[in-house]
């Protein structure tokens, strides 16, 4: 006498093993959760009748690389990243000066900003002021390595709210007594 | 001694069955019996349990006689293991000696020496069984599994706020820095001819060439804006990225990106 | 009009949200998965009618101290052991007493715990405790040392299938024998 006697009590013992995974379930690890042997094929043959079970329903049974897992319906997944807004991470302080000598001083090459920072730009930085089309490339200085020239976009402006460059803040630069 | 009689005394706890059933331990065998005690108040109630002794009216003198001739064991081959256990024996002794003291007539129960001994043991006792009862009860990741399928992110990562407080914030802090800008300002009309020289390369970079005049929007832009174009311009020419040329008099002028090809 | 226009609907984003989640969602995060105003008094008539709907099913809808989960049946968890049977973590008699102590008796400081129990605390016991986020330090004791005073975390509630501390099993009294 079998513990799970029928196929509706199989599919139960494969539908909480399915929910409660945090990853997918191979056929292995599937075929474990039952005492007596089960063949691979009858297996296969609950989780199609499970699949079909939740057909209409919020998850769905797929099957990826590693094995199985129920997953919510795609039309769900709005609701789902409200419960988990991603944090908005701060731009570090070489992106926020480098994206000011770009608004201030274009167009400029990397170079440049190099030289006003005293430090080497990490191209990971130029990539995220590109990504948020904040600064693009409008040129290439005629020198030696042929150096791009970055200047900030439309984009910038809008983003934040000016009708063009002067009205970025006019910095006055504090003269230091005995500079 | 009730030892022999007592021997099959059932005590809480399962681990106690695998105890000796009296005090003869087999010498290599402490080592992992002790291991079953957690402390003197283990082994008291232990004992306790074991001769079924009345706790609230504990015979201190055969408890106290048994709990050393444990800790004598104890010591002679696991001595680390005795400092509180010695503290629990020197508190017995003490305990029954008072007991043996004459007492007036009148005293109150409470005054009984045993009293904070018994109070201990007995809360010891009641935190023993609520910790076997935690550890008997389904715990998520030990009987209870909890739901927890997938779904898909959207990897749509909310881009940082930026204000323009921030942006000049970062200039002012480069220009600190800075030395050699120190002196440098930059107004307003700088901005404009700054930013008429990205637009004239955006344009030419898509144009190769224009006509001087169709860098001008004569139309529409008023005689500040032509002139910061036309600053724009002569900036760009002097830091050599636009090449100006003009086959001959009168004839158009071109302005292009300058190449050295 | 509504995103969810129907009940059916709205218990279905519920329903996604609760089976996906890795930890119990209070009140407060389910109503941030509707864009549109909802009542307290609304999202717990549809949990209650959700409850109902896996009422023969796999999971069971559970409240516990910081919100609602989906759990699998008892039933299962014969089965769904085998699925890990290297994972389950048994503790000391040592940790789950002195456990049992925070538990019961908390707030309490190390000293408090070494006079129920008779001996020292090992560091290495209320590390593992507060690893497992099972207890935590909510304070000191206004005493010379200022030494710590440690409490149960809404975490362990959850993981013991509790609601609030009141639920924790009655402490038993110590059994005169023949009394």
């Amino acid at each position: 006498m079998s513990e799970a006697s029928n196929i509706r009590e199989l599919k139960n013992v494969l539908e909480a093993a399915l929910l409660t995974s945090h990853q997918p379930l191979s056929l292995d690890d599937m075929l474990r959760l039952f005492t007596e042997r089960m063949e691979r094929a009858t297996l296969r043959m609950l989780l199609d009748e499970l699949k079909q079970d939740w057909a209409e329903r919020t998850m769905e049974l797929v099957q990826v690389a590693s094995g199985y897992r129920f997953q919510a319906r795609e039309k769900y997944t709005t609701y789902l990243m409200r419960l988990h807004p991603e944090k908005q991470v701060k731009y570090s302080r070489a992106v926020m000066e480098t994206l000011a000598i770009i608004a201030y001083r274009q167009p400029v090459t990397r170079g440049d900003i190099e030289e006003i920072r005293g430090v080497a730009v990490n191209p990971n930085v130029m990539r995220q002021l590109q990504e948020r089309d904040w600064v693009d490339v409008v040129g290439q200085r005629e020198v030696p390595g042929r150096p791009s020239l970055y200047a900030t976009t439309k984009h910038f402006l809008n983003d934040f709210n000016l009708r063009s460059l002067d009205e970025l803040p006019a910095m006055e630069v504090f003269v230091q007594p005995g500079a | 001694m009730v030892i022999e009689a007592q021997r099959n005394a059932k005590i809480k706890g399962e681990e106690f069955t695998t105890l000796p059933k009296d005090l003869y331990i087999p010498p290599d065998a402490l080592e992992v019996y002790l291991e079953a005690f957690e402390g003197p108040l283990d082994l008291l109630l232990y004992l306790i349990r074991k001769h079924n002794l009345d706790i609230l009216d504990i015979p201190m003198a055969d408890l106290t006689r048994q709990y050393v001739q444990y800790v004598e064991k104890m010591r002679a081959i696991k001595l680390e293991l005795a400092a509180d256990y010695l503290l629990m024996s020197a508190m017995l002794i003490e305990i029954k000696s008072r007991m043996l003291l004459p007492k007036p007539a009148e005293i109150a129960e409470e005054d009984d020496p045993r009293a904070e001994l018994v109070r201990r043991l007995m809360e010891y006792e009641a935190i023993k069984l609520a910790a076997q009862r935690l550890d008997e009860m389904p715990k998520v990741g030990d009987g209870i599994s909890v739901a927890s399928a997938y779904f898909e992110q959207i990897s749509l990562v909310k881009p940082p706020e930026v204000s323009l407080v921030d942006l000049t914030e970062a200039w002012r802090n480069v220009l600190k820095r800075a030395s050699h800008f120190q002196h440098h300002k930059v107004g307003r009309a700088e901005l404009s001819v700054r930013e008429h020289m990205s637009l004239i390369l955006r344009r030419l970079q898509s144009a190769r060439m224009l006509e001087f005049t169709e860098l001008f929007d004569i139309a529409h832009d008023g005689i500040p804006k032509l002139v910061v174009c036309f600053l724009a311009i002569l900036e760009l020419a002097r830091e050599g990225l636009l090449r100006i040329t003009q086959q001959q008099a009168f004839s158009p002028i071109y302005v292009q990106i300058n190449s050295d090809e």
